[in-house]
């Protein structure tokens, strides 16, 4: 070991992950009355193979708080275990404590700064939430809370949405009415996107609950979308 | 874009045919104004507030669709060019100008003045008298515009690459009549309907047959506009009816 | 990345110029005795972003000749237009329909003089009165190849198999538009690049029917 | 025969023939090799950043954009005009290298009216998009144009999207530039079929407005187009105004170290010089009735 | 365990590596630079870069590359403005609350001011993350002296404080620019202007970040009344927020990283006292 | 570094009530040594124009040199001057038809109207124009002169209050640029005739 140490000292320096393999890709979260829901969809990729169909990339950590990924699927169950570690240790204690979401973000963003200085980044942009806490964590550890996240592509198909939309007096089924409307149009605009998706909510009473995946409803019936358009008169159609 | 002959090219061709007599005329160019001459008669007045042009488009034979045949061509926004002549070449004259007009447009971001135009048009047809392998253009022009002033103008342009500014003109057959009347006709604060009505008077002057809104065709360009519009079949007509 | 991502494009895809927009693409097309289906996916994207999704990848070259376009959209919409144009010209001087032949022979010609600046894969197929229902594949470079079942476009690599096992010769034409629709449904499943809806175009002798079956009622899955 | 050919005819003078020249190309590289501490950059041409979209509803089309151009992160121009006049029934919004959009467009409006001209017909929006493709696709994406193109012909309301590679797409809504994403969100989860011209608006206005606030290439006002298919156009510049800095500047009790009184900066010299009368017109001379006795 | 193989063509590690890809040192785009002082060889200036696709930026579409499928760059640039200006007994800290990445607003109300004592303000802008890191760094150590010494820190020692902690980050540096404002021992108004490897002066007012150049020749003429004959006058706290308020409209009206809300901290010998102002969000 | 910045500059236009005024600095530098601090970068093309150039010094003496030959030929061939409208269209087509071999120079316009009314516009290298009817700037410290103009900017200045915002506008941001200064010069064009000023700048 100390001679693979030794070598990668002399030569150059060590090649880490720069780019993910097997990716997922946006993950949606926002603030609604009573509570905070988490939306993504269920593929992950192998570049552009939508490889893994079943893939959940919202997970719960301990009682109350809720974890979305995007990114590298491998980095996310190393993150996991990670967490899934500190869980055991405090109910191992058990004294009663439990890592809230704060802090489990806290958390997140210091092993994410330190990943990124090293050069070694875990290829995440993870979304965690608490019965009243919503951050973002990204890959090289930039933290900011909101009333709504979206990460990856969510960022400029879905953000816009929230923005107009999102009201702090929505209720449970507003709430997922409105995630399910985001990702219904991430579906149709990324081409990592899947129209299978997992909703998850974390309230004060009822603790963290990720939904079994569902398939959304898509609309593809506009006249003016099945008109024939490579037609001889060249109409530029395309 | 007008594709001259090659200069430089070897063809036993390539030489001016408009060269000088003994006497120190162009024949040729004489004979391009005979062809004007031959051709049918057009007019144009220039009034306070506006310009009109009309021409005779009577045809040969009562089978021709007369709705396809229009003397009168729009060049830019607010400037109209009729002829008198060979019908082909002015269409490459007019070519030219709308070509040129739009190329100045892109350049400066405005209207090409209708002076400007006129003066290229004239290059253009005093480059026909000297090139080699091409003969002058068969056809005078009349142009109306407006110049920066919004002052409305009427030019001629001559196959010998001559142009001048008038009041009001004529050319083509009887054009020499045609003149002496609008001689008569024109002063100074003409306006632009007393213009149009003038143009059809001199044209039913010396007309074989009757005038119509079929065999006549009217440009006006108002001054408060900036607009050239070529008159309908109707309006011609209401106007005719107005005047008899 | 780029290593790992271009591993599962296409040829055609991996040359494109930044920003350019591809087809991405799934296209297909198989003949049956009297006629040929064809088929394509209608997803157009730059990067990941799909800029069309319900874009038409079958052009019409003549009356009953068409193509499948995929590879640069910019490049196969240009090769199109002149191959509709030479056809057209070719018709009009000769007095009779183009073959499937000529219009293919037409378009491996400008993709083999242009190889170095064209990224398109294209796949010519139609019915004439000398051959029947034809398909002839031209792949990036400009080689043009006679087939029974010809795919293409970056979905393609994942129906290879499919295609292999569904194919057999002298199908129907209900078999033949019902595998054209199941094998291209599947592509769409697993390429990102692939997607949207499938369009769908039969020509026989009778003329040519289009077809357009909406995102949500593909015909996936055994 | 060459004593009777006519030496080469002086070509009159203003427009110079169209299209590209490339005379400084070569300068151009060889200075850009030339840096003493490497190679300089790529000098930077202004961008529109832009959203625009475009839609057709049920007699019509209406095309939107935004009013912001940028030059790398700091806002040019406030208000610029990002929809372009193509021809009577025909506009064009522009996102891309400005300079671009701006000539392609003017370009290609001046081919359709020499077209109109001689046709004497309505241009119709498949020749505009056809014309821009061409031009586009000769310069294979270096003339950076990413057009949204709309209009209304005997055939009907028609919404195309050009790239700068010169691929098009003829599609019932569209959006393009830097905020097409946001724009495209609202479209997603919005559009109809067989609109309203008051939603079509609407649905524009909206479009536009979450590519102001949420992509920062594109901000200020926005300006609508609407097409309608009996020929009337309705230009509206400045549709939504809906961050005006005015109320921001009135609400700030301003200092008067703004203010400069005379002769706050030092002054070396100063010199005036009047503008020159080209030749006398009356108010230069005195009149003076003429004696006719 | 035998040692492995060298790789191929691989090169000896150079002495003062910088951890970004050698593309990005080529890859100057305005702001990408971290500023250094003068005194620093041309060579040596540390380039920060948002890793664009070569070309990408030729076409202007927006994104026309996969969030995942870019290269990494361990930094970010989240823009925003920053601004302190020193009176006789106070001094003005304030900053924009937007958050930002590419041509995407990341969050509306994200602050940029950090008060580290009672008496002393931190304003960074930069990489958000690095900024996050330098403000647990400083408060620990704020905390520690606290703790050792039974008193606040003052500001002058402050200012030391951030000038050792962003030089031990000389060859990894925090994106962060910073502005220290605060008021000293004798009551005086004190602002402390950084580059990002920890030189820093005290001034009599200082900006940074991305709107930086729209407001720093206006504090010189207004405040410091730089090339003005007119009479000089001192400016007491209330008018040096209106003139802030100014400078951050004129930075949010032509910097697009500029916006959202403007949050202003006067601080004087009482403590510190908020305030904010809307600024434009488009 | 850009090669528009190679010789360095800073020019603003700006509008008043009736009147309009450009200004400039006088620098002439080679990257950061200073060659010349009498450089002429605001040419009169016109009794009531003026362009203002940008860039690399030997391009900005180049498009003086044909912009001149160009707008005399336009006025001997049209026989009237020419409008600073028409002006910055024409220079607008002049570095647009050289896209791809651009001249390093970014202009600014500033004139008045045949009506007395101040046109002001610029142009980056490839001839995109900005029109605006309070103020333009260009050169290697846009920001700082963007800062200064949209904040002293006042609408309807008279020529007197307009020269000193634009030489304190100029002055401040120069002062925070290392590559224009060395003084300055100030134009102030009225109906009657035009005002120029040499200001007193540091000169480092």
């Amino acid at each position: 070991m100390a001679s693979l140490h030794l070598n990668a000292a002399t030569t150059a320096p060590s090649q880490h992950t720069k780019y993910p393999i097997v990716t997922g890709t946006s993950v949606l979260g926002l603030r609604y009355d009573g509570g905070v829901m988490v939306a993504a969809d269920t593929l992950c990729s192998y570049g552009s193979m939508a490889k893994y169909k079943d893939a959940r990339r919202i997970r719960t950590v301990g009682p109350a708080t809720l974890l979305g990924a995007s990114g590298e699927y491998s980095d996310f169950q190393s993150i996991m275990d990670m967490l899934e570690g500190m869980e055991q240790q405090n109910d191992n204690f058990d004294d009663g404590h439990s890592t809230d979401a704060q802090q489990t973000h806290s958390y997140l963003r210091a092993v994410m700064y330190q990943r990124r200085s090293k050069m070694n980044p875990l290829w995440n942009d993870l979304v965690v939430a608490g019965p009243n806490f919503l951050g973002l964590v990204d890959k090289i550890g930039t933290t900011y809370t909101d009333n709504f996240i979206a990460t990856g592509f969510g960022s400029y198909l879905a953000i816009p949405i929230l923005r107009k939309k999102w009201r702090p007096t929505m209720s449970e089924g507003e709430a997922r009415g409105l995630l399910e409307d985001c990702l219904k149009v991430l579906f149709y605009r990324d081409c990592r996107a899947l129209n299978r998706i997992q909703i998850a909510k974390v309230t004060e009473e009822g603790g963290a609950v990720v939904s079994e995946p569902y398939e959304i409803e898509t609309d593809w019936s506009a006249a003016s979308f099945a008109t024939t358009k490579g037609g001889l008169e060249g109409d530029g159609g395309w | 874009m007008i594709i001259l002959p090659n200069i430089e090219g070897d063809s036993a061709y390539s030489f001016s045919l408009t060269t000088f007599s003994r006497t120190g005329k162009l024949l040729q160019i004489e004979y391009a104004l005979n062809a004007v001459s031959n051709g049918r008669l057009s007019l144009g007045i220039a009034t306070s507030d506006g310009v009109v042009i009309a021409t005779d488009k009577k045809v040969s034979s009562p089978l021709i669709d007369v709705d396809n045949v229009g003397k009168i061509s729009e060049i830019e926004k607010g400037m109209g060019f009729v002829y008198s002549g060979l019908g082909p070449d002015a269409r490459v004259v007019v070519r030219d100008a709308r070509k040129k007009a739009k190329s100045y447009k892109l350049m400066y971001g405005e209207e090409k003045t209708v002076t400007e135009v006129v003066k290229s048009t004239a290059s253009l047809m005093q480059q026909y008298t000297q090139s080699g392998g091409v003969r002058p253009f068969g056809c005078s022009i009349l142009a109306a515009g407006l110049d920066e002033n919004n002052t409305p103008l009427l030019y001629q342009v001559d196959p010998s690459g001559v142009f001048m500014g008038w009041r009001a003109t004529a050319i083509g057959k009887g054009y020499v009549s045609a003149k002496g009347f609008l001689e008569k006709r024109w002063n100074e604060d003409m306006g632009i309907e007393d213009g149009i009505h003038t143009a059809l008077l001199t044209m039913r002057e010396g007309f074989e047959g009757e005038i119509t809104g079929k065999n006549i065709e009217v440009g006006v360009l108002r001054k408060d506009t900036g607009e050239f519009k070529v008159l309908t079949e109707e309006e011609v007509q209401d106007y005719l009816n107005e005047s008899s | 990345m780029a290593a790992l991502a271009n591993s599962f494009l296409s040829p055609e895809s991996s040359r494109l110029k930044p920003g350019e927009l591809s087809t991405g693409t799934t296209i297909m097309a198989v003949p049956f005795p009297g006629g040929v289906v064809l088929g394509a996916d209608s997803r157009v994207s730059t990067g990941t972003y799909i800029a069309n999704r319900t874009s038409d990848k079958i052009a019409q070259l003549s009356s009953k000749i068409f193509c499948c376009r995929s590879g640069s959209a910019a490049d196969t919409q240009a090769l199109t237009d002149y191959v509709r144009f030479y056809l057209q010209q070719w018709e009009v001087e000769t007095g009779r329909n183009a073959t499937v032949k000529v219009a293919a022979h037409l378009m491996r010609k400008i993709c083999y003089q242009n190889k170095d600046n064209l990224s398109a894969g294209v796949i010519v197929g139609g019915w004439d009165e000398v051959d029947g229902g034809s398909v002839y594949n031209i792949p990036l470079g400009g080689t043009m190849i006679k087939m029974d079942c010809a795919i293409g476009g970056s979905g393609s690599t994942y129906i290879y198999g499919l295609t292999d096992a569904l194919h057999k010769p002298n199908m129907t034409k209900a078999e033949t538009v019902a595998m054209v629709k199941k094998s291209i449904s599947h592509a769409m499943a697993r390429d990102g690049s692939s997607g949207g809806i499938i369009r769908t175009c039969i020509v026989d002798e009778s003329g040519v029917e289009r077809e357009y079956i909406p995102g949500n009622q593909l015909p996936y899955g055994p | 025969m060459s004593e009777f050919t006519a030496s080469e005819t002086p070509e009159s003078i203003a427009p110079p023939p169209a299209g590209f020249s490339f005379e400084n190309v070569k300068r151009n590289a060889a200075i850009s090799a030339s840096g003493t501490t490497g190679a300089y950059t790529q000098a930077k041409a202004m961008k529109t950043g832009t959203t625009i979209v475009g839609t057709i509803f049920k007699g019509g089309v209406v095309l939107g954009a935004d009013t912001r151009a940028t030059g790398d992160t700091t806002v040019c121009d406030k208000n610029c005009e990002k929809i372009h006049y193509m021809a009577p029934n025909i506009y064009c919004c522009g996102a891309g290298t400005a300079a671009d959009t701006e000539k392609t467009t003017e370009l290609i409006a001046s081919q359709l009216e020499l077209l109109r001209m001689s046709t004497k017909t309505q241009s119709r929006i498949v020749t505009a998009c056809t014309l821009l493709k061409r031009m586009l696709f000769r310069y294979q994406g270096h003339v950076s144009a990413a057009l949204v193109l709309g209009g209304c012909d005997i055939n009907g309301p028609h919404v195309y999207q050009i790239y700068p590679h010169g691929s098009t797409g003829k599609l019932p809504y569209t959006t393009m530039g830097s905020g097409s994403l946001a724009a495209m969100s609202v479209f997603e989860s919005e559009w109809k079929e067989d609109m309203t011209e008051d939603e079509a608006k609407g649905l524009v206005e909206r479009a536009i407005t979450a590519g102001i606030f949420n992509d920062l290439g594109s901000g200020s006002n926005c300006d609508t187009c609407v097409i309608r298919m009996d020929g009337s156009i309705q230009m509206n510049r400045g549709a939504l105004k809906e961050n005006p800095v005015e109320p921001l500047r009135d609400a700030i009790k301003r200092s008067d170290r703004f203010n400069f009184p005379r002769g706050t900066t030092a002054v070396l010299s100063t010199e005036f010089v009047a503008h020159k009368t080209k030749g006398l017109s009356l108010d230069d001379v005195d009149v003076v009735t003429m004696d006719t006795n | 365990m035998t040692s492995l193989p060298l790789p191929p063509h691989s090169s000896p590690r150079p002495l003062l590596t910088s951890p970004l890809p050698r593309s990005a040192l080529t890859h100057a785009n305005g702001i990408q630079r971290l500023p250094i002082h003068h005194s620093e060889p041309h060579s040596m200036a540390v380039p920060a870069s948002f890793d664009q696709q070569p070309g990408a930026d030729s076409i202007d579409h927006g994104v026309t590359e996969a969030p995942y499928e870019r290269r990494f760059s361990p930094y970010d640039f989240n823009g925003g403005t920053t601004l302190a200006i020193s009176g006789p007994d106070f001094a003005v800290v304030a900053g924009d609350t937007r958050m930002s990445t590419g041509y995407e607003i990341l969050s509306r109300d994200v602050s940029k001011l950090h008060p580290l004592t009672d008496h002393c303000v931190l304003a960074s802008a930069g990489c958000k993350t690095d900024v996050d890191q330098l403000r647990s760094v400083l408060d620990i150590r704020s905390d520690m002296y606290r703790h050792n010494h039974q008193k606040d820190m003052k500001v002058t020692s402050v200012a030391q404080m951030l000038g050792n902690t962003l030089y031990g980050r000389r060859f990894f540096p925090y994106y962060s620019f910073n502005v220290l404002a605060g008021v000293d021992a004798e009551g005086k108004g004190a602002v402390y202007s950084y580059d990002a490897i920890g030189s820093f002066e005290r001034t009599h007012f200082s900006a940074s970040g991305s709107g930086q150049s729209f407001v720093v020749p206006l504090l010189d003429n207004v405040i410091v009344h730089k090339n003005r004959q007119d009479e000089k006058r001192e400016l007491g706290a209330e008018e040096v927020v209106e003139i802030v308020k100014d400078a951050f409209v004129t930075a949010g009206e032509r910097d697009i990283y500029t916006g959202d809300k403007l949050e202003i901290m006067v601080i004087t010998k009482d403590g510190i006292q908020k305030s904010t102002f809307p600024l434009k969000a488009d | 570094m850009s090669i528009l910045e190679y010789n360095g500059a800073a020019i603003i236009a700006m509008a008043g009530k009736n009147c309009v005024g450009i200004a400039a600095d006088t620098r002439l530098g080679v990257q950061a040594q200073t060659v010349a601090c009498d450089f002429k970068k605001v040419f009169k093309m016109g009794d009531k124009l003026f362009v203002g150039l940008a860039g690399l010094a030997s391009d900005v003496q180049t498009l003086d040199q044909l912009l001149t030959f160009r707008k005399n030929l336009y006025e001997l061939k049209e026989e009237r001057e020419m409008k600073p409208k028409v002006f910055s269209a024409m220079l607008s087509s002049i570095l647009y038809e050289k896209r791809f071999g651009p001249y390093f120079a970014e202009p600014v316009v500033a004139g008045l109207d045949d009506d007395g009314k101040p046109f002001l516009s610029a142009m980056d290298l490839i001839g995109a124009p900005v029109y605006t009817d309070d103020f333009v700037v260009s050169g290697t410290c846009t920001g700082n002169l963007y800062g200064m103009c949209e904040t002293l900017y006042k609408p309807d200045l008279e020529p007197d209050d307009l020269f000193e915002t634009l030489a304190q506008a100029l002055l401040a941001s120069v002062d925070r640029d290392a590559l224009s200064g060395w003084g300055g010069v100030v134009h102030i064009i009225t109906k009657e005739g035009v005002t120029s000023r040499e200001l007193k700048g540091r000169q480092d």
